[in-house]
């Protein structure tokens, strides 16, 4: 299915703890999102050639009944977040999605532990949807800074079987850091795949801790990019490549590795095929072998 | 009063005067899903080198002040992949293709130019010797007319297909380095390449890019793109020069035309708008009715300036 | 932390690093309304000549995205005109004068530094080797090592004043040119001066400068300024640096110290701000208590990146 | 009186005719502004460093009962203004003002003729109220190409002891040009003075016949302006330096011309003064002399 140009109305924007969400019409996005795409946004007029900002797909509401909406959750970090921030119903944002390769859910019924970090929980919920109508269990880890930094709680424990809650300060759920939970979860819950979205840091955690349990984990990236659409190669990370005959290396087994496309092969990779060390965030599979070469 | 948009460049007839810029459009496939890139006035494809390259450590990018810094460093599959794959996949779809090449020495490129002479799907080459996400600036080519001229000399010699030179504003004299392309062969010009630029992060006191220093495109270059073109449409008579720099808008395309090249490529205007290419020909269409000009070609002889 | 803006360059103490570039500030009386000229780091005071100039032709300024060219062609009531007036004028306002002097050969330039020599108003004297809106790219001596040398030789040799050199970054090796001027006796530089740029009017299909080309200024070319003072920092460690170039905030003057420059001039910012040098110190004193830096010169230091 | 930089508050902006009328909270410029002079706008928050836009003042409310405004009448022809025909009360904008040397009026009571062109016709009305407070005979002469391009012609009737209308089509008044009618209005008037804004074809127009009619006249001049404040040189117009020593000539009588900065020494000129031919308006006063250089 390949993705559109939408010039969407504003439907609303509200505050979500320290987020804002904003809801678009957005027909064609909507018809044709899978959780863990993305759309690449542009607000406002400004005239200074802002580029699109990248952020995942919170929900959608598929066309039909009604007129179809998609819905993002954001965190102000600087202009291009500032301008969302200042949106009001019935302005009109120019919106490019979906976009990215999306979550793969299990082809039988599995248990599925989602581990979200800060905004990285927003697109989970829209996976937890996906996967309990494709009859899998799916227990929820959502970890933050700080209590008002979780998305959402209320709705991961509505959707999920178990909530498991962190944060660096203890001001909610258990201090610490979402993987702490995890290897008593993966063996309480069983389950059988790990859905990871936040902090790169978190990922590469996320991805060693479900590898030494041997459980399949896919998690959802960001890096920087400037296009989102594959054109530009801004938005690269090293991954794995058995028998790759290219320049360099790097895998977490030793084996060549390859500049990958997140916006293209991308966000969604397996957590064991992201090269991590290389990629700058050590703590990922096996780093030892990586430090090694 | 009826337009006809298409453009001869070096002998390679155009639907339009509307080309898609090297290293922003990916090798063409990636945009298939937008455009129909058989009615693209041309694609001119990610730079290809003889072996594959990774090109730089991220952050590859930051955004300016109506533009943008990249230090890509020029990562591609290598030739062999590109022939095999990318090349095919353009051929099929009916795209005008241009072959961005990238060498490290004459000798490099020769054999590049070599490998695909043999490429009916390539329609011309394109010399990139002025990018300036390399290791050593020595490797910018178009900063030295000799050393400019040697590469398109050794890719004349291996290739029968027209050349386009790629060159760098980034130059005491510009319009020397084109003389001496020229001279050497080259069928025509591409005016111009990123500008060497950098950005700082202030909040944490690096450079915003991993590599520090990196390309500067968008409209904030454009003043200087249009520019380069009038100066070297003036001295070098009858050279074709595809315009790059800054074009997001048919009028943007307008100003390189009206000042004297054949043709013209969106760079960075296409990370905004996916469809940038064909909006701009179809503005131009009727920026040419409107302006009482039947075709491209006929706008240098209506812009009203002496020199 | 207490913040210390006060900078020495090239010998002369300044109350913050931050000036007012040259023709940007007009003489400095235009500006006596809105900032107190004596609290400035130092005011360049539009190119001056042996004869008055009247400039170019109007239209002399067109707008460009995040920047504007300009093509004013050094209009200047000549320099005894200069001393009489202006001069007097900001010596009796106590401010800091960096006289920018402008000739057509190096021997016009001598003359100019001799006349100046007895006027203990001026502080430093600033060459504008670089100003792009003349008649003959030759007056340009910026782009020629040799030459620019040669003014620098016969300015030190009728002034004791120290002398910045201002070099254009439309070169090819700026380092060179740098060099020689420093070799030459420069006291210090000042980088850099506007880009050669052009800009059409699509819709009348003629340029929007009477004189075609003119100077590219303001955010767009701060990449490129960067840059340039990030090379030349780095290639002549020591030599001090007036950084200059899209300077609109106290955080776009960081980035400039940070890569090396001794000091900063704000210049198109001065046309949206009356006030924007006073304010641009202003806030470049709160960031130097963030960062915990007791000055300006500690920055480069506090500066993470191998070159 | 130094001009000041007000962040001013939108309390209306309304159509009149083809135009937009601006009406500002400027406390400090409502206070000092004097007839023919211009205020700098900057209106929106657009990243682009657009350059401030330069517009005459039309009238002011000063501050004591009311809180000072400052009212501008707008043409809508490219990027600025059409910012400032997106604003809304309330919005904020960003001005430097009162700029420029004002229209100066005559010492002693004398009648003057007001000559407006389009929108030029809107500081007029500011100067017309200041020359009856001097107990001066104010007559209008208001042109423009067709009716709805006069600007609030009401207004000037009610100001003006007599109107004359021409418009270009005959849409309204007498089908021509302002100047048409000034022969005759100014011997039927017996105005000792001309003030005009407008188009800079009709200022050189007008200047001639006061000149013809040895009137003394002054004139707004319009030139391109980055800064408004004197110090980058753009806004250059010739003027005549009788005795003047630099190179250059060009003027009326073929003396000596100095390029002088019109955001400083202008925008109000006296007609005479002005080097219509060299300025590259043809048609100012004895331009036969002009021409025969
Ligand atoms: C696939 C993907 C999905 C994302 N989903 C979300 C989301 O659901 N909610 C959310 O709040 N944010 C999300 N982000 C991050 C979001 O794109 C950035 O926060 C945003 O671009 C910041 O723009 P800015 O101008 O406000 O900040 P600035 O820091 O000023 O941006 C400067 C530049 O850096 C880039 N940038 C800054 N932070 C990031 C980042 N974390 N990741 C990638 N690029 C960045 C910007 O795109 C811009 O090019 C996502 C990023 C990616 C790649
Ligand atoms: C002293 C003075 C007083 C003015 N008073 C008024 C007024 O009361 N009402 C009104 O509608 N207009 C007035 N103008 C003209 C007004 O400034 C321009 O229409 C406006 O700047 C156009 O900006 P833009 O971006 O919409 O148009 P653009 O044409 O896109 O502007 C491009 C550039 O050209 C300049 N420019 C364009 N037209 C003019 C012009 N006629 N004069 C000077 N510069 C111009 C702009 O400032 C800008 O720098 C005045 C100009 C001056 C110098
Ligand atoms: C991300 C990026 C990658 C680029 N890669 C190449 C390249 O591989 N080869 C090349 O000749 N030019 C490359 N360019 C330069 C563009 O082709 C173009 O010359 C330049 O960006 C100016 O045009 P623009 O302002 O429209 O982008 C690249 C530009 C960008 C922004
Ligand atoms: C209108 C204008 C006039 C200028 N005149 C001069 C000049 O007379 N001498 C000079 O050395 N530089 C001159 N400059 C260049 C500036 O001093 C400065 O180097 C350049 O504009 C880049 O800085 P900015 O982006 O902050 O404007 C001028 C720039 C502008 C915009
Ligand atoms: S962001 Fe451009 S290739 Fe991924
Ligand atoms: S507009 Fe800058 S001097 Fe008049």
């Amino acid at each position: 299915m390949t993705p559109v140009r939408e010039l969407c109305e504003v439907l609303e924007r509200r505050r979500v703890g320290a987020y804002h969400a904003l809801t678009l019409v957005a027909p064609g996005i909507a018809e044709a999102a899978r959780p863990g795409q993305f759309v690449q946004v542009l607000a406002g007029d400004d005239r200074s050639f802002p580029l699109r900002r990248p952020f995942s797909i919170h929900r959608v509401e598929r066309p039909g009944a009604a007129m179809g909406t998609a819905e993002i959750v954001f965190d102000v970090v600087g202009p291009g977040t500032s301008a969302l921030a200042r949106l009001r119903p019935h302005d009109v944002v120019d919106l490019l999605g979906p976009l990215g390769r999306p979550f793969t859910p299990p082809d039988e019924p599995a248990g599925c532990l989602l581990v979200g970090g800060g905004y990285g929980t927003a697109p989970l919920f829209f996976l937890a949807g996906e996967l309990r109508a494709r009859r899998c269990r799916v227990d929820f880890v959502v970890g933050a800074a700080t209590a008002d930094r979780l998305f959402n709680a209320m709705e991961a424990r509505r959707l999920g079987h178990s909530l498991a809650v962190t944060t660096d300060d203890g001001s909610a759920g258990r201090r610490g850091l979402v993987t702490d939970p995890l290897p008593d979860l993966l063996a309480r819950t069983g389950a059988g795949r790990v859905y990871a979205c936040g902090p790169m840091p978190m990922l590469a955690a996320v991805s060693r801790v479900a590898a030494d349990a041997g459980v399949p984990c896919q998690v959802a990236v960001e890096e920087q990019m400037a296009c989102g659409t594959g054109i530009c190669f801004t938005c690269v990370l090293p991954v794995t490549v058995p028998g790759w005959r290219g320049p360099g290396n790097g895998g977490p087994g030793g084996e060549p590795t390859r500049m990958a496309r997140s916006c293209l092969e991308g966000p969604v990779f397996d957590g064991a095929e992201i090269a991590w060390t290389e990629a700058g965030y050590p703590g990922g599979p096996t780093p030892e072998l990586e430090l090694a070469r | 009063m009826t337009v006809d948009l298409a453009v001869d460049l070096c002998g390679v007839r155009l639907k339009t005067p509307v080309l898609a810029a090297s290293g922003c459009f990916g090798f063409g496939r990636e945009m298939a899903g937008w455009v129909d890139l058989a009615e693209l006035g041309g694609i001119v494809t990610k730079s290809v080198s003889l072996e594959p390259r990774r090109g730089r450590p991220t952050p590859r990018m930051a955004e300016t002040p109506s533009g943008m810094l990249n230090a890509i460093g020029l990562q591609n599959p290598g030739v062999e992949a590109f022939c095999a794959t990318d090349l095919r996949f353009l051929a099929e779809a009916g795209a005008t293709v241009v072959a961005s090449l990238v060498g490290r020495s004459p000798e490099e490129f020769g054999r590049l130019a070599a490998r695909l002479a043999g490429e009916p799907a390539v329609a011309l080459l394109e010399l990139n010797l002025s990018c300036p996400n390399v290791e050593h600036r020595g490797e910018v080519f178009a900063t030295d007319p000799e050393l400019a001229a040697e590469v398109v000399r050794a890719v004349k010699r291996s290739s029968n297909q027209p050349v386009l030179a790629k060159l760098t504003a980034d130059v005491t004299d510009l319009v020397a380095v084109a003389r001496a392309v020229v001279d050497a062969g080259a069928d025509g010009l591409t005016l111009i390449n990123t500008l060497l630029g950098m950005a700082v992060d202030v909040g944490r006191r690096r450079p915003r890019l991993a590599a520090a220093t990196g390309g500067l495109s968008g409209p904030a270059i454009r003043p200087v793109a249009v520019r380069c073109v009038w100066q070297v449409a003036g001295a070098l008579p009858g050279v074709p020069i595809v315009g790059t720099g800054g074009i997001v808008t048919a009028a943007d395309a307008a100003e390189f035309l009206l000042v004297g090249a054949t043709a013209v490529a969106v760079g960075t205007g296409n990370f905004i708008n996916p469809r940038a290419v064909v909006e701009v020909a179809a503005g131009l269409e009727r920026y040419l009715a409107g302006q009482g000009a039947g075709s491209p070609a006929e706008l240098p002889a209506l812009f009203k300036a002496e020199r």
